[in-house]
C-alpha cells in the first residue's frame, strides 16, 4: 500500500468508482426510458484508470477528458447533478445544455471538458501545461484518451511537442482493446501502447487499469515528476468497457467481442477488487461498504432528481455563449 | 415499383458498383464487419471480404489520403468518414492532394475517389457530430460535390461518383436514411452537375438542399392549397452548380428561397442566391431569401437544436414575406 | 508623420502587447531566431528569449491545438501557420476545439488566441503556397476573422485581436507586408467588426478586402479623372461583417463590386454580395459584381499565375460593365 | 560490395548523384539570374540518399517525393529536360509549368509526385502500396520525408496504417538535422528517428545518408522485405543539406547553422565518397570519372537550354488539367 494514501483517501477512491458505476447504471436507464437525449459512451468497468489518476492530482490540476468522459469528471470532483442535468439537456446542467454528455466541462476544479473529437483533447492538454508552465502555476495536466486515439496524428504531434518542451502533462491511455468495433490488433501492430513513448524519448509504463492503487502509483510517480519538470510520461492502463462502445451498441458490443473476453474482464470488476482489498487489510468492515453504496446510490438519485426536474434552456439562450 | 430506403440505396450502389468492378474498395472506420455506425456498409464485408472492405484505424487525414493515393495509382476507393465533423482532420489531404493532383501536375494524374460522409443536425449529437460543411468542400477546385435528396439521386450519383474521375465528396443526411421511395433495381446514373426540378409552380422557387428539398416539398404541398405555387429545384450537385436550370426557374417565378442547413454567413445560400442574382436579376421581383442555419454551433439540448434545424414553418414565413 | 511597413506594423503590435502583457506569447515554426519566413517576429525572440516567442515542430494541429489550451487557462497565444494553405491541417483544432469550447461549454470557457497567417498568390509558389481560404473561417460561428489591407488597420487590429477574448483568425497578405503607410508609434486599437470607407464615391462601391483595397483605391484615382466616382469600402473584418456600412455605401452609389482573392464560387464574394441584395435591394441599379479569383487551384508560371491575381484592369473593366 | 551490384549499375549511381550535384547548381545560379520564378529546395549534399533508395527499385516501382525533390526525381529516372522547364514554368514541363519545382510528377516512371505540404506525401505512399496489394502488381513504394515531417500528424497515421495492413512500403527519412532553422533537438526529444518504427512494431534501421551504398544495402533490404509481404521498413538516413533551406535561404543558412558543423559535413560529400570507392576498386579510372562528369555537365546545359528556349504556357491553359 502506498503510503501516500491513508484511510480517508481510500475510501474515497472506492467512493468515487461506485459513484461513476452507478451514475452511468442510471444513464443506461435514462437513454432506455427514452429521457436522455441522443448517445453516451458509458464508463463502467474502467473506474479504477480515472480515479487512480485523478487521485494523483490536486485539484486544481487539470485534466482532458473524452466521448467517455463521466468518469474522468466524477473522478476530478465534478458535481453529479450538474453533470446529469448536462445530460439530459437541461439549462441547470454544466454547460446549460448546450454541451450534452460529450461536451462536459467545470474549469474551477480543472476539468478543461469532455470531446467528441477522438483525439480532439491531446493538444488542448499540452497547452494547459505549457499555460502552467509559463504562469509558473505548478499545475499538472492529465490527457485521458483511449487506445483507439492513439492512432490519431494529433496523438502524435502533442506528445512529440510536449516532450521536446518538456511539459507538466501525463498521457493516461485507456487500452479497452476497442475502438467501437474494431479490436486493437487490427488499429495498430503493437500490443503495448507504452511502447510508443520511445518515439518521444519519455518513459512509457504498462500497468492494470483494473487495479485502482497500481494506477494511482504509476500515475502519481508521472505527475512528481512532471512537476518537478522531468517532463511529460505515457502511462497505459489496460481495461475494458463491460458495456457496448455507447448505449445503443447491440448486446453489449457483443457483434465484435465474445461472450468469453467479455465473462473474464467483468471478474477483474475493479470496484469489487478494491472492495476486496478495504476488507482485507481492514479499512473497511462489509456493512460501512454497503452503506456508502446506499449513499452513493441515493446521491445520484437525488442528480437524477434534479436532472429530471430541471427546465430546459429557453429558446434566447440559443445565441448566448458563443463569443465572450 | 420497388420502394427502398436511402440507406439502401448507397448501399445498393455501392454492392453493383463493387461487383462490376474489381478496382472499387470502401474503407473507413467500423465500415466492415460492424456495418458502418449508419448501416450503409452493412453487409458488404460478408460479400467482399477483408480486402475490399476496409476498416481502418481513427485516422482520418490517412484514410483520406490513402484515397488519394490509391486513386491516383489504380484503384477506385469509396472512403467513409464516420461524420462530416471529422472532415475537419482530413482537410490537408482532401484539398492539398486530392483536389490538386491533377491540376498541379498539368493533366498527368486522375484521382477517382469518392469521399463519403454525412451532415445535418437534430440527433442530439452536439456541436462536433452535426455540423453541414458542404460550402467548405464546393469552394475548393478540383473537388465535384453531391448531395442527394432522395433515394433514387441517393443510388444514380453515387454510381456516377464511382465512375467519375475525380475526386467527389458525397454528401448524406441523417435524416434522410429511413426515407424510402421508387428505386430500380438495376444500375443507372444520375448525372453529376445536374440539378433537377422537384416540383413544378409559378409564383416562387425554393432552392433547396438535400434534407430541405424533402421540407420544401411539402411546405408546396401546404401552400398550393392557398393556391401559391412553389417550384422545387434541387441543385443535387453544389460543385459544379447547375446554375442554368436555377436561373431559369427564377426568371419564371420572380422569388427565390435558397434553403441549405450549413450555417447561414458564407454558406451555399450566399453562393446560390449570388447566383441568381447574377443570372437573373432582371426578372427578380424581392430579394433573394435565404433560409440556412443561425451561425451558432449546433447545440446539444434538443430545445435548443430545434431552433438550428429549419423547420417546414420557417420555410412557409419566408415564403409569405416575398409572395 | 512616422511611416512604417505592414510587416513593421504586426512585429510593432506583437512586440507593444508582449511589453504591455506577461501573457501574450508567439508560437509557430521558425518564428523564434529566424524571425519568421516571412520576417514578421524578427527580433521578438531577442527581446522576449525561448520561452515566450516559441519555435514548434512542423506540427500545425498541434500548434493550433496547444493554443487553444493555453488560452482556455490564462495565456494569450499568437500562432503562426507559415501558410494560410497549412490551416487545412489544423481545421479540427481551430473549428472543433477553438471555435466551439466556449458555446460547448455553456460558456465556460475563453478562448483568447490569435491565429496569424498570410494568404494571397503572386509569388511563384503553387498550389500548395498561396491559397485565400478566408471563405473558410468567416464560415465558422465562434471565430472573428479579420484582413487589415495597409500598416494603420495591421497594428490596430492585430492590437484589438490580441486582446479580445475570442480566438481571432488574423490574416495577412504577403504583398502587403513591404508596403509602408502611417503608423503610430504608441498603441492604439482598430475596432473588430467595423468596416470602413476608405475612399468616398457616388457612382459605384467597390467592397474589397486585403490586398485588393489597394488595387480598387488606385483603380478609383484612375477612373476618377474620368469622373467616375468610386466609394472603397474595406470590411476589414469578415466575421463579424459590418453589414450597415457596406449596405450604406451601397444604398448611396446603387451599384456594387465585391472583390476578394479567394476562389469566387461560394466564396468571400459571394456573401458580401448576398449581404447587399438583402439589405439594399431596392436601391440597386445593375447586379452585384463578384471579382474574385477564378475557380481553379494556383498555378505555378508566372504565365499563368498573374491570370489568377486580380488585376486593376478587371476591376476597372468590371466598373465600366455596370456603370 | 554488394554482389546485386555491377560494375554498371555502380557506374550508374555515380552518374546520377552527378546529375543531381549539377542540376542543382544549376537551378541555383537560375535563381540567381532572375530566371527561375520563386524558390527551390536543393538536394545538394543528399544525393546518396536518393540514389542510393531508387537504385533498389525497380522501374515501375513507386516514389512519393517531397518539397525538396529534384534528387528523388532525378534517381527515379526523371528527364532532366522535363524537370528544368518545369522548374521555369514553362510550357513543356513535365507539367505544363503549373506545377514547378515542388509539384513535379512522372506517373510513367513511377514518380507520384514532389509535394510542397510537409508530410504530404506519407497518405499517398501508403496508398499507392494498397493499389500495389489489391491489384497484385508487386510494387513497393518508397516514401521520402526529412526529419521535420516526422512530427507531422500524417507521418504517425501514415505509417501506422501501413503497419497494420502490412502494405509494401519503404519508409526513408532524410534525417539532415534541421527543419528549416529549427535544429533536430529543438523538435524531437530523440535522436534517432529510426526508434520510431519501436511505435508501430516494424524495423527501424540507421544508415550513414552519406554512403550511397549503404543507404542502397539497407533499402533494398527493406524493398525485398516489403515485396515479399513482410510490410513495411523504416530507413533513417543521416545525411546534410550543403546548402540553404532554399535557395534563397541567407549565407547557406549560417543564420542556424556553424560554419564548422556545415565544413565538417561538406567534408564527408557522399559523391567524392563514392568516387575514392570506384576508384579503389577500380571500377573507374580518374578519367572515367571526368569523362563522365564532363558528359552530366553537357547533359545539364541541355536540359537548361531546353527550358529557358521554352515557350510558356498560353492562357487557355489556365482552366485546363482541372478535371478528368
Ligand atoms: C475524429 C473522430 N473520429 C471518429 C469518431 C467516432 N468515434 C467515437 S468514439 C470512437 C472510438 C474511440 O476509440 P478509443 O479511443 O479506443 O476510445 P474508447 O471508445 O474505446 O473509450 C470513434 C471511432 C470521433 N468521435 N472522432
Ligand atoms: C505543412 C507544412 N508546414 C510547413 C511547411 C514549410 N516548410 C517547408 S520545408 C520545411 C522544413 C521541412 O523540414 P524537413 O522535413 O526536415 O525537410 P528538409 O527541408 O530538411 O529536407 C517547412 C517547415 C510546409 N511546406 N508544409
Ligand atoms: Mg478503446
Ligand atoms: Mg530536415
Amino acid at each position: 500500500m502506498d503510503d501516500s494514501l491513508d484511510r480517508v483517501k481510500l475510501k474515497e477512491m472506492l467512493k468515487k468508482m461506485l459513484e461513476i458505476r452507478h451514475f452511468e447504471e442510471q444513464v443506461n436507464d435514462l437513454y432506455r426510458k427514452g429521457i436522455m437525449p441522443g448517445l453516451a459512451h458509458l464508463y463502467n468497468g474502467e473506474e479504477a484508470v480515472a480515479v487512480g489518476a485523478c487521485s494523483a492530482l490536486a485539484q486544481d490540476d487539470y485534466i482532458t477528458s473524452t466521448h467517455r468522459g463521466h468518469g474522468h469528471l466524477i473522478a476530478k470532483g465534478g458535481r453529479l447533478k450538474f453533470m446529469m442535468a448536462e445530460i439530459l439537456g437541461k439549462k441547470t446542467g454544466y454547460c446549460k445544455g448546450k454541451g450534452g454528455s460529450m461536451h462536459i466541462a467545470d474549469f474551477d476544479l480543472g476539468i478543461l471538458g469532455a470531446n467528441g473529437i477522438v483525439g480532439g483533447g491531446f493538444a488542448i492538454a499540452v497547452g494547459a501545461a505549457l499555460s502552467s508552465r509559463l504562469l509558473g502555476q505548478g499545475r499538472v495536466t492529465v490527457c485521458f484518451f483511449g487506445d483507439g486515439a492513439t492512432n490519431q496524428g494529433s496523438f502524435h504531434e502533442s506528445v512529440n511537442l510536449a516532450s521536446v518542451w518538456k511539459l507538466p502533462v501525463v498521457f493516461v491511455c485507456e487500452n479497452n482493446l476497442y475502438g467501437i468495433s474494431v479490436a486493437q490488433s487490427r488499429h495498430q501492430a503493437i500490443k503495448d501502447i507504452a511502447v510508443r513513448a520511445q518515439a518521444y524519448g519519455i518513459p512509457g509504463v504498462i500497468v492494470d487499469g483494473m487495479d485502482v492503487l497500481a494506477v494511482y502509483g504509476e500515475v502519481k510517480k508521472a505527475v512528481d515528476r512532471a512537476r518537478e519538470g522531468g517532463g511529460p510520461t505515457l502511462v497505459e492502463c489496460k481495461t475494458y468497457r463491460f458495456g457496448g462502445h455507447h448505449v445503443g451498441d447491440p448486446g453489449n458490443g457483443i457483434v465484435y467481442r465474445t461472450k468469453e473476453e467479455m465473462d473474464e474482464w467483468k471478474e477483474r470488476c475493479p470496484i469489487r477488487r478494491m472492495q476486496g482489498y478495504l476488507l482485507e487489510k481492514g479499512v473497511m468492515t462489509q456493512q460501512e461498504i454497503d452503506e456508502m453504496e446506499e449513499e452513493v446510490i441515493k446521491e445520484v438519485q437525488e442528480a437524477v432528481d434534479f436532472a429530471v426536474n430541471s427546465p430546459f434552456p429557453d429558446p434566447e439562450e440559443l445565441t448566448e455563449d458563443l463569443y465572450a | 415499383m420497388r420502394e427502398i430506403s436511402y440507406v439502401e440505396a448507397i448501399r445498393e450502389a455501392l454492392r453493383q458498383e463493387m461487383e462490376r468492378d474489381e478496382r472499387v474498395i470502401v474503407m473507413g472506420e467500423d465500415v466492415g464487419r460492424y456495418g458502418g455506425i449508419f448501416k450503409v456498409t452493412s453487409g458488404l464485408w460478408e460479400q467482399f471480404g477483408d480486402e475490399r472492405v476496409r476498416d481502418t484505424p481513427i485516422s482520418e487525414a490517412a484514410i483520406t489520403g490513402v484515397a488519394v493515393g490509391a486513386a491516383a495509382t489504380g484503384l477506385r476507393p469509396v472512403a467513409e468518414l464516420m461524420f462530416m465533423d471529422f472532415v475537419t482532420i482530413a482537410m490537408d489531404q482532401l484539398v492539398n492532394q486530392g483536389a490538386k493532383m491533377r491540376y498541379m501536375f498539368g493533366g498527368k494524374a486522375k484521382v477517382p475517389m469518392v469521399l463519403r460522409t454525412n451532415m445535418g443536425a437534430g440527433r442530439s449529437s452536439a456541436a462536433q457530430h452535426s455540423q453541414s460543411l458542404q460550402a467548405w468542400v464546393a469552394h475548393v477546385p478540383g473537388l465535384k460535390v453531391v448531395m442527394p435528396s432522395d433515394p433514387y439521386d441517393a443510388k444514380g450519383l453515387l454510381i456516377s461518383a464511382i465512375r467519375d474521375d475525380n475526386p467527389v465528396v458525397y454528401l448524406e443526411h441523417k435524416f434522410l436514411y429511413p426515407v424510402k421511395s421508387h428505386v430500380p433495381e438495376e444500375i443507372y446514373t444520375v448525372p453529376i452537375g445536374r440539378a433537377e426540378v422537384k416540383r413544378a409552380g409559378r409564383d416562387v422557387t425554393i432552392v433547396a438542399t438535400s434534407m430541405m428539398v424533402r421540407k420544401a416539398l411539402k411546405v408546396a404541398e401546404i401552400l398550393s392549397k392557398e393556391g401559391i405555387e412553389i417550384e422545387v429545384v434541387d441543385p443535387r450537385t453544389l460543385s459544379p452548380l447547375d446554375k442554368e436550370t436555377i436561373a431559369r426557374s427564377v426568371m419564371k417565378t420572380g422569388r427565390a428561397i435558397v434553403s441549405d442547413e450549413g450555417c447561414t454567413s458564407y454558406g451555399v445560400g450566399a453562393e446560390i442566391a449570388a447566383v441568381i442574382m447574377e443570372e437573373a436579376f432582371d426578372y427578380l421581383d424581392a430579394p433573394v431569401r435565404r433560409v440556412c442555419a443561425p451561425d451558432v454551433p449546433i447545440p446539444f439540448s434538443p430545445a435548443l437544436e430545434k431552433m438550428v434545424t429549419i423547420s417546414e414553418a420557417e420555410l412557409i414565413a419566408a415564403v409569405r414575406e416575398i409572395v
